[in-house]
Protein backbone atom coordinates (compact mmCIF):
# COMPACT_ATOMS: atom_id res chain seq x y z
CA UNK A 1 0.00 0.00 0.00
CA UNK A 2 1.30 3.12 -1.03
CA UNK A 3 -0.26 7.16 -1.44
CA UNK A 4 1.36 9.73 -3.25
CA UNK A 5 0.07 13.58 -2.24
CA UNK A 6 -0.05 16.15 -5.02
CA UNK A 7 -0.62 18.80 -2.78
CA UNK A 8 -1.89 22.73 -4.45
CA UNK A 9 -3.37 25.38 -1.87
CA UNK A 10 -7.03 24.65 -2.76
CA UNK A 11 -7.06 20.92 -3.43
CA UNK A 12 -5.08 17.61 -2.25
CA UNK A 13 -4.69 14.72 -4.80
CA UNK A 14 -3.81 11.18 -2.78
CA UNK A 15 -3.30 8.99 -5.18
CA UNK A 16 -3.71 5.64 -4.13
CA UNK A 17 -2.07 2.20 -4.44
CA UNK A 18 -2.31 -1.71 -3.48
CA UNK A 19 -4.42 -3.32 -0.85
CA UNK A 20 -6.10 -1.45 1.17
CA UNK A 21 -7.12 -3.32 4.26
CA UNK A 22 -7.77 -2.29 8.60
CA UNK A 23 -3.67 -2.45 8.77
CA UNK A 24 -2.65 -0.32 5.24
CA UNK A 25 -5.51 1.93 6.03
CA UNK A 26 -3.72 3.35 9.66
CA UNK A 27 -1.19 5.04 7.54
CA UNK A 28 -3.17 6.26 4.93
CA UNK A 29 -5.28 8.18 7.01
CA UNK A 30 -2.43 9.40 9.18
CA UNK A 31 -0.44 10.22 5.89
CA UNK A 32 -3.66 11.98 4.51
CA UNK A 33 -5.22 13.84 7.51
CA UNK A 34 -1.82 15.49 7.80
CA UNK A 35 -1.93 16.92 4.11
CA UNK A 36 -5.34 18.32 4.91
CA UNK A 37 -4.69 19.80 8.50
CA UNK A 38 -1.45 21.64 7.57
CA UNK A 39 -3.42 23.34 4.79
CA UNK A 40 -6.96 24.88 4.29
CA UNK A 41 -7.82 22.83 0.79
CA UNK A 42 -11.12 23.28 -0.69
CA UNK A 43 -11.32 19.72 -2.36
CA UNK A 44 -10.06 16.24 -0.87
CA UNK A 45 -9.64 14.13 -4.19
CA UNK A 46 -9.10 10.70 -3.38
CA UNK A 47 -7.81 8.67 -6.55
CA UNK A 48 -8.23 4.77 -6.43
CA UNK A 49 -7.19 4.36 -9.65
CA UNK A 50 -4.11 2.05 -8.31
CA UNK A 51 -5.93 0.55 -5.55
CA UNK A 52 -6.11 -3.52 -6.02
CA UNK A 53 -7.91 -4.89 -3.37
CA UNK A 54 -10.48 -3.12 -0.79
CA UNK A 55 -12.52 -4.21 1.95
CA UNK A 56 -15.17 -2.36 4.07
CA UNK A 57 -11.80 -0.68 5.77
CA UNK A 58 -11.75 1.59 2.74
CA UNK A 59 -15.00 2.39 2.95
CA UNK A 60 -14.31 3.50 6.07
CA UNK A 61 -11.64 5.72 4.72
CA UNK A 62 -13.71 7.13 2.76
CA UNK A 63 -16.29 7.91 5.45
CA UNK A 64 -13.63 9.59 7.86
CA UNK A 65 -11.78 11.74 5.08
CA UNK A 66 -15.55 13.18 4.03
CA UNK A 67 -16.37 14.11 7.54
CA UNK A 68 -13.03 15.72 8.32
CA UNK A 69 -13.87 17.71 5.31
CA UNK A 70 -17.03 18.75 6.13
CA UNK A 71 -15.67 19.87 9.61
CA UNK A 72 -12.84 21.69 7.38
CA UNK A 73 -15.49 23.70 5.03
CA UNK A 74 -14.72 21.18 2.28
CA UNK A 75 -15.60 18.70 -0.21
CA UNK A 76 -14.51 15.18 -0.60
CA UNK A 77 -14.54 13.76 -4.28
CA UNK A 78 -13.60 9.95 -5.08
CA UNK A 79 -12.25 8.98 -8.21
CA UNK A 80 -10.86 6.51 -10.51
CA UNK A 81 -12.57 3.83 -9.01
CA UNK A 82 -11.62 0.21 -10.52
CA UNK A 83 -13.94 -2.19 -11.97
CA UNK A 84 -13.45 -4.94 -9.14
CA UNK A 85 -14.02 -2.05 -6.39
CA UNK A 86 -17.72 -1.36 -7.32
CA UNK A 87 -19.25 -4.09 -6.03
CA UNK A 88 -17.66 -2.94 -2.12
CA UNK A 89 -18.27 0.95 -2.83
CA UNK A 90 -21.79 -0.23 -3.71
CA UNK A 91 -22.34 -2.34 -0.53
CA UNK A 92 -21.80 0.63 1.75
CA UNK A 93 -24.29 3.09 -0.12
CA UNK A 94 -21.57 5.44 -0.66
CA UNK A 95 -23.01 6.31 -4.32
CA UNK A 96 -25.80 8.12 -1.98
CA UNK A 97 -22.93 10.28 -0.20
CA UNK A 98 -22.53 12.11 -3.67
CA UNK A 99 -18.65 11.66 -3.79
CA UNK A 100 -18.54 9.01 -5.90
CA UNK A 101 -17.06 10.55 -9.34
CA UNK A 102 -19.41 9.94 -12.41
CA UNK A 103 -17.16 9.65 -15.25
CA UNK A 104 -15.85 6.30 -17.01
CA UNK A 105 -14.43 3.95 -14.84
CA UNK A 106 -10.38 3.80 -14.82
CA UNK A 107 -9.87 -0.36 -16.14
CA UNK A 108 -7.45 -2.55 -14.04
CA UNK B 1 -21.46 -33.56 0.51
CA UNK B 2 -18.20 -35.09 0.40
CA UNK B 3 -14.62 -33.30 1.02
CA UNK B 4 -12.45 -32.80 -1.75
CA UNK B 5 -9.86 -31.13 -0.17
CA UNK B 6 -9.17 -28.63 3.07
CA UNK B 7 -6.83 -26.87 5.15
CA UNK B 8 -6.52 -25.25 8.41
CA UNK B 9 -4.65 -22.49 9.22
CA UNK B 10 -3.71 -20.63 12.60
CA UNK B 11 -1.97 -17.52 12.78
CA UNK B 12 -1.79 -14.89 15.45
CA UNK B 13 -4.18 -11.94 15.55
CA UNK B 14 -2.01 -9.14 14.13
CA UNK B 15 -3.19 -6.56 11.68
CA UNK B 16 -0.05 -7.37 9.23
CA UNK B 17 -1.74 -11.30 9.10
CA UNK B 18 -5.00 -9.85 7.25
CA UNK B 19 -2.91 -9.65 3.68
CA UNK B 20 -1.32 -12.90 4.17
CA UNK B 21 -4.69 -14.85 5.50
CA UNK B 22 -6.99 -13.48 2.48
CA UNK B 23 -4.04 -14.51 0.18
CA UNK B 24 -3.45 -18.21 1.85
CA UNK B 25 -7.17 -18.29 0.97
CA UNK B 26 -6.90 -17.82 -2.22
CA UNK B 27 -4.25 -19.77 -3.21
CA UNK B 28 -6.05 -22.33 -1.69
CA UNK B 29 -9.40 -21.48 -3.34
CA UNK B 30 -7.12 -21.61 -7.04
CA UNK B 31 -7.49 -25.25 -7.11
CA UNK B 32 -11.17 -24.68 -8.03
CA UNK B 33 -9.92 -22.72 -10.89
CA UNK B 34 -12.34 -19.08 -9.51
CA UNK B 35 -13.02 -16.14 -11.80
CA UNK B 36 -10.94 -12.92 -10.79
CA UNK B 37 -14.49 -11.91 -9.37
CA UNK B 38 -15.17 -15.00 -7.34
CA UNK B 39 -11.42 -14.72 -5.76
CA UNK B 40 -12.02 -10.76 -5.05
CA UNK B 41 -15.41 -12.00 -3.95
CA UNK B 42 -13.49 -14.52 -1.27
CA UNK B 43 -10.43 -12.29 -0.65
CA UNK B 44 -13.21 -9.74 0.41
CA UNK B 45 -14.94 -12.01 2.59
CA UNK B 46 -12.11 -13.26 4.38
CA UNK B 47 -10.36 -9.73 4.79
CA UNK B 48 -13.85 -8.35 6.77
CA UNK B 49 -13.67 -11.76 9.08
CA UNK B 50 -10.14 -12.04 10.17
CA UNK B 51 -10.13 -8.05 11.05
CA UNK B 52 -13.21 -8.70 13.11
CA UNK B 53 -11.30 -10.94 14.45
CA UNK B 54 -8.48 -8.55 15.11
CA UNK B 55 -10.13 -5.33 16.49
CA UNK B 56 -13.30 -7.02 18.02
CA UNK B 57 -12.56 -10.48 19.28
CA UNK B 58 -8.87 -9.53 20.73
CA UNK B 59 -9.45 -5.92 20.82
CA UNK B 60 -5.94 -5.08 22.69
CA UNK B 61 -4.47 -8.66 23.26
CA UNK B 62 -2.82 -10.73 20.18
CA UNK B 63 -4.92 -14.05 20.27
CA UNK B 64 -4.71 -16.72 17.49
CA UNK B 65 -7.09 -16.78 14.42
CA UNK B 66 -8.02 -19.95 13.12
CA UNK B 67 -9.26 -20.68 9.82
CA UNK B 68 -10.46 -23.82 8.59
CA UNK B 69 -11.26 -23.56 4.53
CA UNK B 70 -13.05 -27.04 2.88
CA UNK B 71 -13.78 -28.10 -0.41
CA UNK B 72 -16.50 -29.81 -1.56
CA UNK B 73 -17.94 -31.96 -4.51
CA UNK B 74 -19.98 -29.35 -6.98
CA UNK B 75 -17.54 -26.41 -6.17
CA UNK B 76 -18.37 -25.76 -3.00
CA UNK B 77 -16.05 -23.56 -1.04
CA UNK B 78 -16.79 -23.32 3.03
CA UNK B 79 -14.35 -21.23 4.60
CA UNK B 80 -14.87 -21.16 8.68
CA UNK B 81 -12.86 -18.54 10.17
CA UNK B 82 -12.62 -18.35 14.21
CA UNK B 83 -11.26 -16.47 17.11
CA UNK B 84 -11.26 -17.03 20.93
CA UNK B 85 -12.16 -13.42 21.98
CA UNK B 86 -14.33 -11.77 23.79
CA UNK B 87 -17.64 -13.22 21.53
CA UNK B 88 -20.86 -11.00 20.53
CA UNK B 89 -23.74 -10.68 23.01
CA UNK B 90 -26.03 -10.00 19.95
CA UNK B 91 -25.75 -11.69 16.37
CA UNK B 92 -28.79 -10.62 14.88
CA UNK B 93 -28.01 -6.46 15.80
CA UNK B 94 -24.35 -7.39 15.24
CA UNK B 95 -24.94 -7.97 11.59
CA UNK B 96 -27.20 -5.30 10.92
CA UNK B 97 -25.19 -2.70 8.11
CA UNK B 98 -23.67 0.28 9.68
CA UNK B 99 -24.09 -1.00 13.46
CA UNK B 100 -20.21 -0.96 14.69
CA UNK B 101 -19.25 -0.99 18.87
CA UNK B 102 -15.81 0.25 17.92
CA UNK B 103 -15.66 3.86 18.42
CA UNK B 104 -11.94 4.92 17.76
CA UNK B 105 -11.15 2.96 14.02
CA UNK B 106 -13.41 4.17 11.92
CA UNK B 107 -14.72 1.26 11.62
CA UNK B 108 -17.73 1.24 8.72
CA UNK B 109 -19.92 -1.26 10.43
CA UNK B 110 -20.01 -3.10 6.92
CA UNK B 111 -18.34 -5.83 7.60
CA UNK B 112 -21.15 -8.31 7.68
CA UNK B 113 -22.54 -6.56 5.20
CA UNK B 114 -19.98 -7.15 2.66
CA UNK B 115 -19.59 -11.04 3.89
CA UNK B 116 -23.43 -11.04 2.99
CA UNK B 117 -23.05 -9.81 -0.07
CA UNK B 118 -20.12 -11.66 -1.46
CA UNK B 119 -20.94 -15.12 -0.29
CA UNK B 120 -23.77 -17.02 -0.42
CA UNK B 121 -23.93 -17.84 3.11
CA UNK B 122 -22.77 -16.29 6.46
CA UNK B 123 -23.36 -18.23 9.46
CA UNK B 124 -22.21 -16.73 12.60
CA UNK B 125 -22.20 -18.30 16.31
CA UNK B 126 -20.35 -16.48 19.54
CA UNK B 127 -20.49 -16.77 23.03
CA UNK B 128 -19.35 -13.92 24.93
CA UNK B 129 -15.75 -14.42 26.51
CA UNK B 130 -15.71 -17.99 24.67
CA UNK B 131 -15.07 -16.37 20.59
CA UNK B 132 -17.05 -15.93 17.67
CA UNK B 133 -17.04 -18.29 14.53
CA UNK B 134 -17.90 -17.08 11.21
CA UNK B 135 -18.61 -19.98 8.63
CA UNK B 136 -18.45 -18.00 5.10
CA UNK B 137 -20.38 -20.41 1.96
CA UNK B 138 -19.81 -19.63 -1.93
CA UNK B 139 -20.33 -22.01 -4.62
CA UNK B 140 -18.43 -21.14 -7.48
CA UNK B 141 -19.23 -21.15 -10.99
CA UNK B 142 -15.96 -22.20 -12.10
CA UNK B 143 -15.18 -24.97 -14.55
CA UNK B 144 -14.58 -27.40 -11.83
CA UNK B 145 -11.88 -28.52 -9.30
CA UNK B 146 -8.79 -29.61 -11.94
CA UNK B 147 -6.23 -30.19 -9.32
CA UNK B 148 -8.03 -32.49 -6.45
CA UNK C 1 15.93 -14.82 18.56
CA UNK C 2 12.66 -13.17 19.09
CA UNK C 3 9.88 -14.49 17.01
CA UNK C 4 8.33 -11.83 15.00
CA UNK C 5 5.34 -13.33 13.77
CA UNK C 6 4.35 -17.09 12.69
CA UNK C 7 2.13 -19.62 10.80
CA UNK C 8 0.76 -22.80 11.21
CA UNK C 9 -1.14 -24.77 8.53
CA UNK C 10 -2.33 -28.06 8.01
CA UNK C 11 -2.80 -29.68 4.81
CA UNK C 12 -4.03 -33.17 3.56
CA UNK C 13 -1.04 -35.20 1.87
CA UNK C 14 -2.53 -35.12 -1.48
CA UNK C 15 -0.18 -33.66 -4.06
CA UNK C 16 -2.81 -31.22 -5.35
CA UNK C 17 -1.53 -29.41 -2.41
CA UNK C 18 2.23 -29.44 -2.98
CA UNK C 19 1.56 -25.97 -5.27
CA UNK C 20 -0.84 -24.68 -2.52
CA UNK C 21 1.75 -25.24 0.48
CA UNK C 22 4.50 -23.63 -1.49
CA UNK C 23 2.32 -20.49 -2.77
CA UNK C 24 1.14 -20.17 1.22
CA UNK C 25 4.61 -20.05 2.26
CA UNK C 26 5.69 -17.56 0.28
CA UNK C 27 2.96 -15.41 0.66
CA UNK C 28 3.92 -16.00 4.29
CA UNK C 29 7.68 -15.15 3.43
CA UNK C 30 5.95 -11.59 1.86
CA UNK C 31 6.19 -9.73 4.81
CA UNK C 32 10.18 -9.81 4.73
CA UNK C 33 10.01 -7.82 1.41
CA UNK C 34 11.93 -10.93 -0.07
CA UNK C 35 13.56 -10.74 -3.70
CA UNK C 36 12.63 -12.81 -6.75
CA UNK C 37 15.47 -15.06 -6.32
CA UNK C 38 14.28 -15.66 -2.45
CA UNK C 39 11.12 -16.32 -2.83
CA UNK C 40 11.89 -18.92 -5.59
CA UNK C 41 14.25 -20.58 -3.53
CA UNK C 42 11.62 -20.82 -0.83
CA UNK C 43 9.34 -22.27 -2.55
CA UNK C 44 11.54 -24.95 -4.37
CA UNK C 45 12.61 -25.93 -0.84
CA UNK C 46 8.99 -26.45 0.48
CA UNK C 47 7.49 -28.05 -2.53
CA UNK C 48 10.55 -30.69 -1.97
CA UNK C 49 9.60 -31.04 1.93
CA UNK C 50 5.87 -31.22 1.24
CA UNK C 51 6.67 -33.77 -1.62
CA UNK C 52 8.93 -36.29 0.24
CA UNK C 53 5.65 -36.66 3.00
CA UNK C 54 3.29 -37.44 0.80
CA UNK C 55 5.49 -39.68 -1.75
CA UNK C 56 7.49 -41.06 0.98
CA UNK C 57 6.27 -40.18 4.34
CA UNK C 58 3.03 -41.29 3.41
CA UNK C 59 3.56 -43.73 0.27
CA UNK C 60 -0.18 -45.00 -0.28
CA UNK C 61 -1.98 -43.75 2.37
CA UNK C 62 -3.17 -40.21 2.65
CA UNK C 63 -1.98 -38.24 6.09
CA UNK C 64 -2.03 -34.68 7.43
CA UNK C 65 1.03 -32.41 6.95
CA UNK C 66 2.03 -29.95 9.53
CA UNK C 67 3.82 -26.68 8.31
CA UNK C 68 5.03 -23.77 11.08
CA UNK C 69 6.67 -20.84 9.46
CA UNK C 70 8.17 -18.55 11.87
CA UNK C 71 10.38 -14.97 11.11
CA UNK C 72 12.59 -14.17 13.71
CA UNK C 73 14.26 -10.55 14.08
CA UNK C 74 17.38 -10.47 11.72
CA UNK C 75 15.22 -11.47 8.65
CA UNK C 76 15.60 -15.13 9.83
CA UNK C 77 12.65 -17.67 8.61
CA UNK C 78 12.36 -20.96 9.59
CA UNK C 79 9.84 -23.50 7.75
CA UNK C 80 8.89 -27.03 9.61
CA UNK C 81 7.44 -29.08 7.60
CA UNK C 82 6.16 -32.21 9.58
CA UNK C 83 4.11 -35.91 8.67
CA UNK C 84 3.55 -38.58 10.75
CA UNK C 85 4.30 -41.12 8.35
CA UNK C 86 6.93 -44.25 8.12
CA UNK C 87 9.70 -42.39 9.22
CA UNK C 88 13.40 -42.53 7.89
CA UNK C 89 15.50 -45.50 9.33
CA UNK C 90 19.13 -43.92 7.93
CA UNK C 91 19.04 -40.07 7.90
CA UNK C 92 22.70 -39.50 6.90
CA UNK C 93 22.12 -42.27 3.59
CA UNK C 94 18.84 -40.51 3.22
CA UNK C 95 20.47 -36.70 2.57
CA UNK C 96 23.44 -38.21 0.26
CA UNK C 97 22.27 -36.72 -3.33
CA UNK C 98 20.81 -38.98 -5.99
CA UNK C 99 19.77 -41.47 -3.08
CA UNK C 100 16.59 -42.86 -3.20
CA UNK C 101 13.89 -45.50 -2.09
CA UNK C 102 11.92 -44.86 -4.76
CA UNK C 103 11.76 -47.41 -7.83
CA UNK C 104 8.41 -46.30 -9.73
CA UNK C 105 8.13 -42.77 -9.37
CA UNK C 106 10.96 -40.89 -11.03
CA UNK C 107 12.40 -39.63 -8.08
CA UNK C 108 15.52 -38.00 -8.80
CA UNK C 109 16.74 -38.39 -5.28
CA UNK C 110 17.90 -34.90 -5.19
CA UNK C 111 15.04 -33.34 -2.39
CA UNK C 112 17.71 -32.61 0.45
CA UNK C 113 19.78 -31.82 -2.39
CA UNK C 114 17.58 -29.00 -3.20
CA UNK C 115 16.58 -28.20 -0.21
CA UNK C 116 20.22 -27.90 1.15
CA UNK C 117 21.40 -25.79 -1.65
CA UNK C 118 18.65 -23.22 -1.70
CA UNK C 119 18.41 -22.95 2.18
CA UNK C 120 20.80 -22.00 4.79
CA UNK C 121 20.17 -24.84 6.38
CA UNK C 122 18.41 -28.12 7.33
CA UNK C 123 17.90 -30.32 9.99
CA UNK C 124 16.14 -33.21 9.83
CA UNK C 125 14.53 -35.49 12.70
CA UNK C 126 12.73 -38.85 11.90
CA UNK C 127 11.36 -41.81 14.05
CA UNK C 128 10.71 -45.16 12.16
CA UNK C 129 6.65 -45.61 12.25
CA UNK C 130 6.31 -42.07 14.01
CA UNK C 131 6.93 -39.47 11.15
CA UNK C 132 9.78 -36.93 9.91
CA UNK C 133 10.26 -33.32 10.63
CA UNK C 134 12.20 -31.20 8.92
CA UNK C 135 13.30 -28.14 9.56
CA UNK C 136 14.43 -25.06 6.78
CA UNK C 137 15.92 -21.67 7.63
CA UNK C 138 16.98 -19.09 5.93
CA UNK C 139 18.65 -15.55 6.01
CA UNK C 140 16.87 -13.15 3.63
CA UNK C 141 18.96 -10.47 2.98
CA UNK C 142 15.81 -8.36 1.85
CA UNK C 143 15.30 -4.46 3.94
CA UNK C 144 13.63 -6.40 6.74
CA UNK C 145 10.04 -7.03 7.90
CA UNK C 146 7.97 -4.35 6.70
CA UNK C 147 4.91 -5.57 7.94
CA UNK C 148 5.04 -6.79 10.99
CA UNK D 1 0.70 -26.49 -15.98
CA UNK D 2 0.72 -27.85 -19.64
CA UNK D 3 2.54 -29.11 -22.48
CA UNK D 4 1.95 -28.40 -26.43
CA UNK D 5 3.23 -31.42 -28.40
CA UNK D 6 4.87 -29.95 -32.20
CA UNK D 7 5.45 -33.69 -33.73
CA UNK D 8 7.57 -34.14 -37.30
CA UNK D 9 8.85 -37.55 -38.12
CA UNK D 10 12.15 -37.17 -36.95
CA UNK D 11 11.58 -34.98 -33.69
CA UNK D 12 9.32 -34.05 -31.07
CA UNK D 13 9.25 -30.92 -29.48
CA UNK D 14 7.26 -30.86 -26.14
CA UNK D 15 6.79 -26.92 -24.88
CA UNK D 16 6.03 -27.20 -21.25
CA UNK D 17 4.25 -24.09 -19.26
CA UNK D 18 3.91 -23.22 -15.93
CA UNK D 19 4.93 -25.19 -12.43
CA UNK D 20 6.56 -28.50 -12.56
CA UNK D 21 6.10 -30.38 -9.30
CA UNK D 22 5.73 -34.11 -8.57
CA UNK D 23 1.85 -33.72 -9.04
CA UNK D 24 2.31 -31.71 -12.80
CA UNK D 25 4.98 -34.24 -13.39
CA UNK D 26 2.26 -37.32 -14.06
CA UNK D 27 0.72 -35.97 -16.48
CA UNK D 28 3.30 -34.24 -18.69
CA UNK D 29 5.26 -37.87 -18.68
CA UNK D 30 2.02 -39.44 -19.33
CA UNK D 31 1.38 -37.14 -22.75
CA UNK D 32 5.08 -36.97 -23.44
CA UNK D 33 5.83 -40.81 -23.61
CA UNK D 34 2.62 -41.46 -25.12
CA UNK D 35 4.17 -39.47 -28.12
CA UNK D 36 7.84 -40.62 -28.30
CA UNK D 37 6.28 -44.26 -28.09
CA UNK D 38 4.02 -43.76 -30.91
CA UNK D 39 6.75 -42.59 -33.37
CA UNK D 40 10.12 -43.20 -34.03
CA UNK D 41 11.96 -39.87 -33.27
CA UNK D 42 15.37 -39.38 -33.40
CA UNK D 43 15.40 -36.15 -30.81
CA UNK D 44 13.26 -35.50 -27.99
CA UNK D 45 13.57 -31.35 -27.74
CA UNK D 46 12.16 -30.60 -24.28
CA UNK D 47 11.49 -26.63 -24.41
CA UNK D 48 11.30 -25.06 -20.62
CA UNK D 49 10.64 -21.47 -22.06
CA UNK D 50 7.41 -21.80 -20.22
CA UNK D 51 8.11 -23.37 -17.14
CA UNK D 52 7.89 -20.61 -14.21
CA UNK D 53 8.74 -23.27 -11.80
CA UNK D 54 10.51 -26.45 -10.93
CA UNK D 55 11.75 -28.51 -8.16
CA UNK D 56 13.68 -32.19 -8.24
CA UNK D 57 10.25 -33.44 -9.73
CA UNK D 58 11.39 -31.37 -13.03
CA UNK D 59 14.94 -33.28 -12.68
CA UNK D 60 13.11 -36.39 -12.74
CA UNK D 61 11.71 -36.32 -15.62
CA UNK D 62 14.25 -35.24 -17.81
CA UNK D 63 16.23 -38.18 -16.64
CA UNK D 64 13.06 -40.29 -17.22
CA UNK D 65 13.13 -38.89 -20.43
CA UNK D 66 16.45 -39.14 -21.36
CA UNK D 67 16.46 -42.91 -20.53
CA UNK D 68 13.53 -43.30 -22.63
CA UNK D 69 15.45 -41.80 -25.89
CA UNK D 70 18.70 -43.69 -24.90
CA UNK D 71 16.35 -47.08 -25.28
CA UNK D 72 14.69 -45.39 -28.42
CA UNK D 73 17.87 -45.03 -29.63
CA UNK D 74 17.29 -41.43 -30.01
CA UNK D 75 18.51 -38.12 -28.00
CA UNK D 76 17.24 -35.42 -26.26
CA UNK D 77 17.33 -32.26 -26.16
CA UNK D 78 16.73 -29.56 -23.54
CA UNK D 79 16.12 -26.00 -24.62
CA UNK D 80 14.87 -22.51 -23.36
CA UNK D 81 16.16 -23.18 -19.46
CA UNK D 82 15.14 -19.83 -17.91
CA UNK D 83 17.31 -17.99 -15.26
CA UNK D 84 15.19 -19.04 -12.57
CA UNK D 85 15.38 -22.72 -13.21
CA UNK D 86 19.46 -22.62 -13.76
CA UNK D 87 19.95 -22.86 -10.03
CA UNK D 88 17.78 -26.05 -9.57
CA UNK D 89 19.36 -27.72 -13.35
CA UNK D 90 22.89 -27.29 -12.15
CA UNK D 91 22.34 -28.77 -8.19
CA UNK D 92 20.97 -31.99 -10.31
CA UNK D 93 24.52 -32.17 -12.36
CA UNK D 94 22.46 -32.35 -15.45
CA UNK D 95 25.13 -29.91 -17.27
CA UNK D 96 27.59 -32.84 -17.36
CA UNK D 97 24.93 -35.46 -19.33
CA UNK D 98 25.09 -33.18 -22.19
CA UNK D 99 21.11 -32.71 -22.99
CA UNK D 100 21.29 -28.86 -21.86
CA UNK D 101 21.20 -26.29 -25.04
CA UNK D 102 24.31 -23.76 -24.52
CA UNK D 103 22.57 -20.75 -26.23
CA UNK D 104 21.41 -17.84 -24.59
CA UNK D 105 19.00 -18.39 -21.73
CA UNK D 106 15.32 -17.27 -22.31
CA UNK D 107 14.52 -14.21 -20.34
CA UNK D 108 11.38 -14.92 -18.36
N1 LIG E 1 -15.00 -11.67 15.87
C1 LIG E 1 -15.75 -10.77 16.59
N2 LIG E 1 -15.64 -10.73 17.94
C2 LIG E 1 -16.37 -9.86 18.67
N3 LIG E 1 -17.25 -8.98 18.12
C3 LIG E 1 -17.41 -8.97 16.79
C4 LIG E 1 -16.66 -9.86 15.97
N4 LIG E 1 -17.04 -9.63 14.68
C5 LIG E 1 -17.95 -8.65 14.72
N5 LIG E 1 -18.18 -8.24 15.98
C6 LIG E 1 -19.15 -7.18 16.43
O1 LIG E 1 -20.05 -6.92 15.35
C7 LIG E 1 -20.00 -5.53 15.00
C8 LIG E 1 -20.27 -5.35 13.51
O2 LIG E 1 -19.23 -5.95 12.76
P1 LIG E 1 -19.00 -5.51 11.23
O3 LIG E 1 -20.30 -5.56 10.50
O4 LIG E 1 -17.89 -6.33 10.68
O5 LIG E 1 -18.58 -3.98 11.31
P2 LIG E 1 -17.23 -3.30 11.88
O6 LIG E 1 -16.13 -4.30 11.89
O7 LIG E 1 -16.98 -2.20 10.91
O8 LIG E 1 -17.57 -2.80 13.26
C9 LIG E 1 -18.64 -5.08 15.45
O9 LIG E 1 -18.57 -3.69 15.65
C10 LIG E 1 -18.47 -5.86 16.76
O10 LIG E 1 -19.17 -5.28 17.82
N1 LIG F 1 9.25 -37.43 4.82
C1 LIG F 1 9.90 -38.58 4.56
N2 LIG F 1 9.44 -39.74 5.07
C2 LIG F 1 10.09 -40.92 4.83
N3 LIG F 1 11.20 -41.01 4.06
C3 LIG F 1 11.70 -39.89 3.51
C4 LIG F 1 11.08 -38.62 3.73
N4 LIG F 1 11.81 -37.70 3.08
C5 LIG F 1 12.82 -38.34 2.48
N5 LIG F 1 12.78 -39.67 2.73
C6 LIG F 1 13.74 -40.70 2.28
O1 LIG F 1 14.91 -40.05 1.81
C7 LIG F 1 15.17 -40.39 0.46
C8 LIG F 1 15.85 -39.26 -0.26
O2 LIG F 1 14.99 -38.13 -0.34
P1 LIG F 1 15.24 -37.02 -1.43
O3 LIG F 1 16.65 -36.56 -1.37
O4 LIG F 1 14.20 -35.96 -1.25
O5 LIG F 1 15.04 -37.75 -2.83
P2 LIG F 1 13.73 -38.33 -3.53
O6 LIG F 1 12.51 -37.69 -2.94
O7 LIG F 1 13.90 -37.97 -4.96
O8 LIG F 1 13.75 -39.82 -3.28
C9 LIG F 1 13.83 -40.79 -0.09
O9 LIG F 1 13.94 -41.63 -1.23
C10 LIG F 1 13.19 -41.50 1.09
O10 LIG F 1 13.68 -42.81 1.24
Amino acid sequence: MAVTLEVTNEEITAYLSGEIDHHSAVELRRRIDESVLSGTPERLILDFSGVTFMDSSGIGLIMGRWRLMQEQGGHLLVQGVPRSLRKVMKVSGLDKLGVLEEKEEVKQ
Amino acid sequence: MKTINEMKLQIPGKSANEGFARAAVSAFAAQLDPTIDEIADIKTAVSEAVTNCIVHGYKDQIGQIYIHAKLYEDNVLTIKIRDKGCGIPNIKQAMEPLFTTCTTGERAGLGFAVMQSFMDKVRVTSKPERGTSVVLTKKLLSKGAKNA
